[in-house]
C-alpha cells in the first residue's frame, strides 16, 4: 500500500482528505483508484498534475511504476519560462 | 506628406511661410521621426534644413563661436577647440541620447523640440548663447532662454527657423559644466539638468556666473539668484549652501514617471552645486 | 556491444567544450531570419486595433467603413472566433483556459486592459492598414478599472469577470470576485515552529510588474489556402504549442497547420503563448492571401507579457544558533486581465532552498485591468524568494552570523523534504555557497556608502515531451533535427552531444530546428528544459543508430552481436573477427546503407523525466549616491549548479544574462500606470532595462553537481539566474545605507526619500 | 504625392529605390532592398538593433528618412564580412559566445566597428558607454565587451 499525499488545493476535491494509503502499481492505477474514491478529482488528474514518487517528480507519466511501499505526492504541474 | 530639402535659408523660410497645413522642420529627426511613428504629429510638409551650409557650420566669430543649428552632437565632440572653450556645452550636447542619436541630434532640434528636459538647452543658456533666427521679416537674434516659452511652445514666428547659435567670447579664467540626473547611466531623458558657467578674477574669486536649470519647470530656467549667490565668492561651503538654496527656490517641477517634485527639487540643488564645482575647477586651470 | 555505451565514451569529447555555434555565422552576418524577416508573394500587412480604455464594455463594432477602404482585404473582430468552453491546458508556467485565451487574443464582451485587441485588418500596405484602423467605429461603455492587486482584492472593487468565483476556499463563495484562486501548502506545524524560535522577523514586500523585454517584437506570417490547410511562420518558444492553440481557436485539424519557428529574438517565457498568430491565420483565411503581422514596441509592452507585480508577507523564525524553525508567507500575485499568475511556483519556491520542518505558504491569484501575465524566467520565484532572502539576511544580521554561513547551516541538500512534496536528490546549493565564499570578491573591503549582498535562489526545472532525430546522410555526415526553438545556443549544445554519441567531428553534424510537420509533438523551450530534454532525445536517437550499425555490421561480416562493438565512430570487430575484417566507420556504412536495408537514422521520442533543480548564489557589490539615491552596481559574481555544462560558454551566458535582468528588476524596471489605468512607459526610453554602461562584468562560476537522472548529469540552467539578484541587491542596499528596502524597483526617488527619512529620524 | 526616387550607395553598391516621405531608412533597407539584417526593435532609436553608418557616422536607421539618403554612403551588417572572410568582430563574437538569441547582434557589430575605427584600443568603460544605445537582453553584455576588446587587439595586430 503506497502512502499518497495531495499537495495544495487538490485535497479540496476529496472532502479535505489529504492522505491516503492506496495499492496501485502505476500512476494510472493510482489515478483510477483516487477517481473511484473521489470522482470530483478525476478531471483535475486528467488536466495534468505532477507526481512525486519517493521524492522524484514525474509529469504526464501514467505508466510510471509505483512500489508497494512508495511515498507519492500529487501536486500541480510545474513548467517554466 | 511632402519632403523638401532647400539649400538656402531663404528657400527654407519661403517654404515654411507658404505652408498652409501642419509643417515640421527636420534637423536630426531624432524627435520628429519618433513623433511621426507614434502618430503624435502628421505633417503635410517636412523641411529638411541640413542641406543649408550655414546650419551645418562651426566657426569662430568675434572671438566667440557660431554653431549651425543642424550640427550634430558627434560633430561638436570632434571639434577640439570648441570643446576646450565650452566643455559644458559640448558635454551637454553629447548627453542627448545614444552614440547613434549623437550622430543625428542637433542643438537646433534639441531646442525647437520644446522640451523642458532638453539636455543642451541649460548649457546653452548658462553659456549666454544667442540664437539667430531667420524668417519672412528677415533675421533677428534672441537669447536662448527666450526661445522656449513652455512645453512645445516656442517664440518662433510663422516661417521662422533657428539658423545658428552664437557663443560669446570667453574671458580668461572662465569655464562651464553641465550635469544631468538620469536613473540609468545613459539613454534616459533628464530628470534634472544643471548648467553653470563661471568666470574668475585674478584672485580666483567668481566675478561672473550664469546658472540654468532644466526639467524643473515648464521651461528651462535661467536662475539669476543662483548666479548672484556665488558671484564674489570662491564657492566656499557658505556659497555652496546659498547656491543650493537658490536652485531649490526656483524649482516648480511636476510629479511624473521620471521623478517626483520632491526628488527633482532635491537633486536640482545637488547637481547645481556639483556642476559649479566642476566649472570652477575648469576655470582655474583654463 | 554498445547500445548502452554513452556519455561520450565513444566520442571526441566535445561535451563541455566551447564549440562555435553552428547557427553563428548567419547571426553575425545578418543572414539569420527572425520573425519579421519572412515575406511571401502577395502578402498583406495586418494591424491590430487596440482598446484605449483599461476597462470597457464593447457595445458595438462597425467595420463597414474600414472594409470599404480600397486596399483593405479583410477585417476581423470577436465575431470571427467561436467561443471556447472552459478547459485548462498547461502553457508556460501555468494552466491556461481556452475560454480566456480566445478572449485575450480578441476582446469579446469587454476590453479588459489598455491595448486589448478589439479588431484587426489586413491590407495591401502598412499605410492603408493603419488608415483602416482609424475607420473602425467601436462604441465603448467605459467601466471603472482596478490596477493594483491589493485594491483588486477589496470587496466592492470593479469586477473584471462576473463569473469568476474564488477557487480553493471553503465554503465555495456565492459572489464573484477578482480573486481567482487561493492556494496553500503546509509542512510540519508552523505554530509549533514559531514557538521554538528565538528570533522572528516579519516583513511585507511589494514588487512591480516587469516585462521580459526581448528585443524582437512578436511577429507572424500566415498563409491559409482555400482547402483550409495553413502555413505559419512565427517567433515562438514552442511552435508545437502555437499549432495546438491555433488549431483550437480556428477550429482546424492539427495536421492542417504547419508551423515553422523562425530564429527567435529572445523570449524569456514571453513567447510561450499566442497573440498575433491566430489573428494572422484568421485574416489570411478571410483574405485568401498571406498576412504578415508585426507588433510595435508599444504593443509589446501594452499587450504581451509581463510578469506579475505582487505583495508578499514573510514571517520567519530561527533559533539563536541559526536554525530556521518556521517559515510563513502570503503571496498576492497579479494575473493581469485573466486568471493564471505564477503564484503557484512562487508558493512552491519560497522556502525551497532551505531544509525546514515547518512551512506554510498561502498564495492568491488576482485579476486586474492589466495585460494578462505571461511566463517570465522562473515564473513567480524571483518575487517570493526576494522576500524570503531579504528576511534571511535580516535574521543573519540579528544573529551576527554571516549570510553565507547561515544559508549553509540551513541549505536544502540530498534527502531534504521540500514543502511542496518531493524529497530532493543531489543539490548544489552548498557548493555554490562555498565557491562564493572562496572568491576574492567576497573578501575585498568596501568603502562608505558601498554594500555587499548575497542571496540564493531555487528553480525546479522540467523535462517533458521531446523529439529529436539524427539522420546519416549519404556521405556519412549527420543531420540533427530538434523540435525546441534555439533561444541561446541549444544547437551548439545538442551538436556537442550528437558528435560525442556518434564519435564523429562536430562539424560533420548540421543541426536544424524542425517544423511541426517534421517531428512529433515537442513541448516548448521553457522551464530550462530544451538542453536537458533535447540531449536525452539525442542520446536515444544515437543509441538507435549505434544499434542499427552494429546489426548491419553483423550481417555484412556474418558475425554475432558479441563479436562487434561501436567505438570512436566505427563498428569494430572483436577477437578473431578483427583478423578478418576492418572496422567500418559511419561514412563506410553510409556508402552501403541502401544495399544493406536502406537509410540509417535514429529518432528520440521521449517524455523526459528526472529534471534536477538548479540552485544558485549571487554576490553583488554596489554603491549608493547619498545625495541622489542613484545606485551603481560595482561588482557581481554568480555561482550556480549546472549539473553538467554541455556548452560552458552558453551556460555562463545564462548566468550573466539572468543576473542583469535581475539587476533591472531590482533597480529601475516597472510598469507605470496613470490614474486613467493607462500604461505611461510603453517603450524602451522609460521602461529602463539595463544598458551596457549600467553593469560591470559578471563573473560566472560553474558548479557541477551531476544530476543522476540525466546521461550527462545535466540540470536546466536558464531560469535560476534571475531568482537571486533581487534579494542580493536589496541586501547590499541594506549594508550600504542601513535601510531595509522592501519595495521594488529601488529607483532613485524611492532610495533618496528613504535616506532623507532615515536622516530625519536620526536627528529627532 | 509621387514617391521619391533615391539614388544612393549601400555597402559599396549603387542602388536606386522609391519611397514615401514617411518611410524610414530602416523600412527601405528591410522592405524595399530586402536587407533584413538591420532589425526593428523599437522604431524610436532606443535599442540600436537597426544601427547602420551613414557616410561613416553611426546612426539608427529608424531615425533617418529614406528620402534623406540620396547621394550618401550607407554601410549595414550585410557589408561587414568581406567575401569569404568574416570581420574580426564577427569572428570574436562567435568565439566569445557574445550572442544568445542574436537579434541585437547586427546592431552591436555595426556599432562596435564604428567604435574601433575611432578608438583602436578602447577601455571597458569606453566600450560600455559607446554601446549604451544597443540593448541586449540575453547576455548581460559581459561576453560582448570581451569580444569587442579581443577584436580590437586582433585589428591592432593587423
Amino acid at each position: 500500500m503506497a502512502r499518497v499525499v495531495l499537495i495544495g488545493n487538490l485535497a479540496q476535491l476529496t472532502g479535505g482528505v489529504a492522505e491516503f494509503t492506496i495499492s496501485a502499481a502505476s500512476v494510472k492505477q493510482l489515478f483510477d483508484r483516487l477517481t473511484e474514491l473521489h470522482p470530483e478529482i478525476g478531471p483535475h488528474l486528467q488536466e495534468g498534475v505532477a507526481v512525486a514518487i519517493d521524492g522524484q517528480i514525474y509529469q504526464d507519466t501514467l505508466l510510471q511504476p509505483i512500489e508497494p511501499d512508495s511515498e507519492v505526492f500529487i501536486l500541480p504541474q510545474i513548467a517554466g519560462g | 506628406m511632402r519632403y523638401e530639402a532647400p539649400d538656402s535659408v531663404e528657400g527654407a523660410v519661403a517654404l515654411l511661410s507658404a505652408a498652409t497645413g501642419e509643417v515640421r522642420v527636420l534637423a536630426g529627426g531624432t524627435d520628429l521621426l519618433v513623433q511621426m511613428r507614434a502618430d503624435v504629429v502628421d505633417p503635410e510638409l517636412i523641411v529638411d534644413i541640413k542641406k543649408i551650409a550655414e546650419t551645418r557650420a562651426v566657426s569662430e566669430e568675434k572671438g566667440g563661436w557660431r554653431i549651425g543649428a543642424a550640427v550634430t552632437g558627434a560633430e561638436l565632440k570632434e571639434h577640439a577647440r570648441l570643446k576646450k572653450a565650452w566643455p559644458g556645452v559640448v558635454e551637454a550636447a553629447n548627453l542627448i541620447g545614444s552614440t547613434q542619436v549623437q550622430g543625428r541630434a542637433t542643438l537646433g532640434g534639441n531646442l525647437c523640440n520644446g522640451s523642458p528636459a532638453a539636455d543642451s538647452v541649460p548649457a546653452l543658456i548658462a553659456a549666454g548663447a544667442v540664437a539667430t533666427l531667420a524668417g519672412p521679416q528677415g533675421r533677428r537674434d534672441l537669447p536662448v532662454e527666450d526661445v522656449m516659452l513652455g512645453p512645445r511652445k516656442l517664440a518662433l514666428r510663422k516661417g521662422e527657423i533657428v539658423v545658428s547659435f552664437l557663443l560669446p567670447p570667453r574671458a580668461p579664467r572662465s569655464s562651464d559644466a553641465y550635469l544631468r540626473f538620469i536613473p540609468r547611466t545613459e539613454m534616459d531623458i533628464a530628470v534634472v539638468g544643471a548648467g553653470v558657467s563661471l568666470t574668475l578674477d585674478g584672485s580666483g574669486t567668481i566675478s561672473a556666473a550664469r546658472v540654468s536649470l532644466g526639467a524643473v519647470a515648464a521651461r528651462v530656467l535661467l536662475v539669476a539668484e543662483a548666479a548672484q549667490a556665488v558671484i564674489g565668492s570662491r564657492l566656499d561651503e557658505a556659497a555652496q549652501r546659498r547656491l543650493e538654496a537658490a536652485a531649490r527656490a526656483v524649482c516648480r517641477p511636476i510629479d511624473d514617471k521620471r521623478g517626483t517634485i520632491e526628488f527633482r527639487t532635491d537633486v536640482a540643488a545637488v547637481l547645481t552645486r556639483r556642476a559649479a564645482l566642476i566649472a570652477l575647477d575648469r576655470a582655474r586651470t583654463s | 556491444m554498445a547500445e548502452n555505451g554513452t556519455n561520450g565514451t565513444n566520442g571526441q569529447g566535445y561535451v563541455g567544450t566551447r564549440t562555435i555555434r553552428p547557427d553563428g555565422v548567419d547571426k553575425v552576418t545578418g543572414r539569420a531570419r527572425f520573425g519579421a524577416d519572412f515575406n511571401l508573394p502577395g502578402q498583406l500587412i495586418g494591424k491590430v486595433l487596440r482598446s484605449p480604455h483599461a476597462h470597457a464594455r464593447i457595445v458595438s463594432i462597425d467595420t463597414s467603413k474600414a472594409e470599404a477602404l480600397p486596399g483593405v482585404k479583410a477585417v476581423i473582430t470577436r465575431d470571427d472566433f467561436a467561443d471556447q468552453s472552459s478547459e485548462f491546458i498547461p502553457a508556460g508556467e501555468m494552466m491556461m483556459n481556452y475560454k480566456d485565451v480566445v478572449r485575450n487574443v480578441m476582446a469579446r464582451e469587454k476590453a479588459l486592459y489598455e491595448g486589448h485587441a478589439v479588431a484587426a485588418v489586413a491590407a495591401t500596405s502598412t499605410v492603408i492598414a493603419r488608415r483602416a484602423l482609424k475607420l473602425i467605429d467601436v462604441k465603448y461603455e467605459v467601466l471603472p478599472h482596478v490596477i493594483d492587486v491589493v485594491e483588486a482584492m477589496k470587496p466592492g472593487a470593479p469586477l473584471l469577470h462576473d463569473d469568476l468565483f474564488t477557487a480553493g476556499v471553503e465554503p465555495k463563495p456565492d459572489k464573484p470576485s477578482n480573486i481567482a484562486k487561493r492556494i496553500e501548502i503546509n509542512l510540519g506545524d508552523i505554530e509549533a515552529g514559531f514557538k521554538k524560535a528565538d528570533v522572528v522577523v516579519e516583513r511585507e514586500f511589494k514588487t512591480a510588474p516587469v516585462h521580459q523585454g526581448y528585443i524582437e517584437p512578436h511577429a507572424a506570417l500566415a498563409s491559409v489556402s482555400e482547402d483550409g490547410s495553413a502555413e505559419l511562420w512565427c517567433c515562438t518558444q514552442g511552435h508545437f504549442i502555437v499549432r495546438a492553440h491555433c488549431a483550437r481557436l480556428l477550429g482546424l485539424d492539427i495536421a492542417k497547420i504547419r508551423v515553422t519557428a523562425s530564429e527567435i529574438g529572445g523570449g524569456f517565457g514571453g513567447k510561450t503563448v499566442v497573440y498575433l498568430e491566430p489573428l494572422a491565420l484568421a485574416l489570411s483565411k478571410k483574405a485568401k492571401r498571406p498576412v504578415k503581422m508585426v507588433m510595435s514596441r508599444e504593443e509589446v509592452f501594452k499587450a504581451s507579457g509581463p510578469t506579475s507585480g505582487a505583495t508578499v508577507k514573510v514571517k520567519m523564525g530561527a533559533t539563536k544558533d541559526g536554525k530556521f524553525v518556521a517559515g510563513f508567507a502570503e503571496l498576492k500575485y497579479q494575473a493581469g486581465a485573466f486568471q493564471g499568475s505564477p503564484v503557484q511556483p512562487g508558493v512552491f519556491c519560497a522556502y525551497a532552498p532551505y531544509d525546514m520542518e515547518n512551512v506554510k505558504v498561502i498564495g492568491y491569484d488576482v485579476v486586474s485591468n492589466r495585460p494578462k501575465v505571461a511566463a517570465y524566467r522562473a515564473p513567480g520565484a524571483p518575487i517570493s524568494e526576494f522576500a524570503v532572502e531579504s528576511v534571511v539576511d535580516e535574521i543573519a544580521k540579528k544573529l551576527g552570523i554571516d549570510g553565507i554561513q547561515l544559508r549553509m547551516m540551513n541549505a536544502a541538500r540530498e534527502g531534504t523534504k521540500a514543502a511542496y512534496g518531493p524529497k530532493f536528490g543531489p543539490l548544489g546549493l552548498e557548493e555554490t555557497l562555498n565557491s562564493i565564499k572562496k572568491t576574492e570578491h567576497w573578501n575585498t573591503p568596501l568603502r562608505k556608502w558601498q554594500g555587499r549582498g548575497v542571496a540564493s535562489g531555487f528553480w525546479f526545472n522540467i523535462g517533458g515531451e521531446t523529439c529529436a532525430s539524427l539522420t546519416i546522410n549519404e556521405d556519412g555526415t549527420v543531420s540533427l533535427m530538434a523540435g525546441t526553438p534555439d533561444i541561446g545556443g541549444l544547437r551548439a549544445a545538442l551538436t556537442n552531444v550528437a558528435a560525442d554519441e556518434l564519435g564523429i567531428p562536430y562539424d560533420k553534424v548540421r543541426p536544424i530546428i524542425g517544423d511541426t510537420g517534421s517531428l512529433g509533438f515537442t513541448f516548448l523551450t521553457g522551464g530550462s528544459r530544451s538542453a536537458f530534454s533535447g540531449s536525452m532525445a539525442i542520446v536515444e536517437a544515437a543509441k538507435q543508430i549505434r544499434t542499427e550499425l552494429c546489426s548491419r555490421a553483423c550481417k555484412l561480416w556474418e558475425a554475432k552481436p558479441d563479436q562487434v562493438e561501436f567505438k570512436d565512430g566505427a563498428v569494430r570487430p572483436l577477437g578473431a573477427l578483427a583478423e578478418k575484417v576492418k572496422p567500418m566507420t559511419i561514412a563506410d556504412f553510409a556508402k552501403v546503407a541502401g544495399k544493406t536495408g536502406g537509410p540509417i537514422g535514429g529518432y528520440g521520442r521521449i517524455n523526459a523525466q528526472g529534471a534536477g533543480p538548479s540552485l544558485g548564489t549571487h554576490l553583488v557589490d554596489l554603491e549608493v549616491d547619498p545625495e541622489t539615491g542613484r545606485v551603481t552596481i560595482l561588482r557581481y559574481t554568480v555561482a550556480q549548479d549546472a549539473g553538467k555544462a554541455l556548452h560552458p560558454a552558453y551556460v555562463e551566458g545564462q548566468f550573466q544574462g539572468g543576473a542583469v535582468q535581475g539587476i533591472g528588476w531590482a533597480l529601475n524596471e516597472e510598469y507605470i500606470y496613470g490614474d486613467d489605468g493607462k500604461l505611461q512607459n510603453a517603450g524602451f526610453l522609460d521602461y529602463r532595462m539595463p544598458v551596457a554602461s549600467d553593469v560591470p562584468m559578471i563573473d560566472a562560476i560553474l558548479v557541477e553537481v551531476a544530476n543522476p537522472k540525466h546521461p550527462y548529469g545535466v540540470r536546466g540552467v536558464g531560469e535560476t539566474p534571475i531568482v537571486p539578484p533581487l534579494g542580493a541587491i536589496a541586501n547590499a542596499m541594506e549594508q550600504a545605507t542601513g535601510i531595509r528596502f522592501t519595495e521594488l524597483p529601488m529607483s532613485p526617488p524611492k532610495v533618496l526619500k528613504a535616506l532623507k527619512e532615515k536622516a530625519a529620524n536620526g536627528k529627532s | 504625392m509621387a514617391k521619391h526616387h533615391i539614388e544612393t550607395v549601400v555597402n559599396g553598391d549603387a542602388v536606386e529605390f522609391l519611397c514615401e516621405t514617411e518611410e524610414t531608412l530602416l523600412d527601405v533597407l528591410r522592405d524595399t532592398l530586402n536587407l533584413t539584417g538591420s532589425k526593428e526593435g523599437c522604431a524610436s532609436g532606443d535599442c540600436g538593433a537597426c544601427s547602420v553608418t551613414l557616410d561613416g557616422r553611426l546612426v539608427c536607421s529608424c531615425l533617418v528618412l529614406g528620402c534623406e539618403v540620396a547621394g550618401r554612403r550607407i554601410e549595414t551588417i550585410e557589408g561587414l564580412a568581406k567575401g569569404e572572410k568574416l570581420h574580426p568582430l564577427q569572428q570574436k563574437f562567435l568565439e566569445h559566445a557574445a550572442l544568445q538569441c542574436g537579434i541585437c547582434t547586427p546592431g552591436f557589430l555595426v556599432a562596435s566597428k564604428a567604435l574601433l575605427e575611432r578608438s583602436p584600443d578602447p577601455s571597458e568603460h569606453e566600450i560600455r558607454f559607446w554601446l549604451a544605445g544597443n540593448l541586449c537582453r540575453c547576455t548581460g553584455y559581459d561576453k560582448i565587451v570581451s569580444a569587442v576588446k579581443d577584436a580590437a587587439a586582433t585589428l591592432r595586430k593587423g
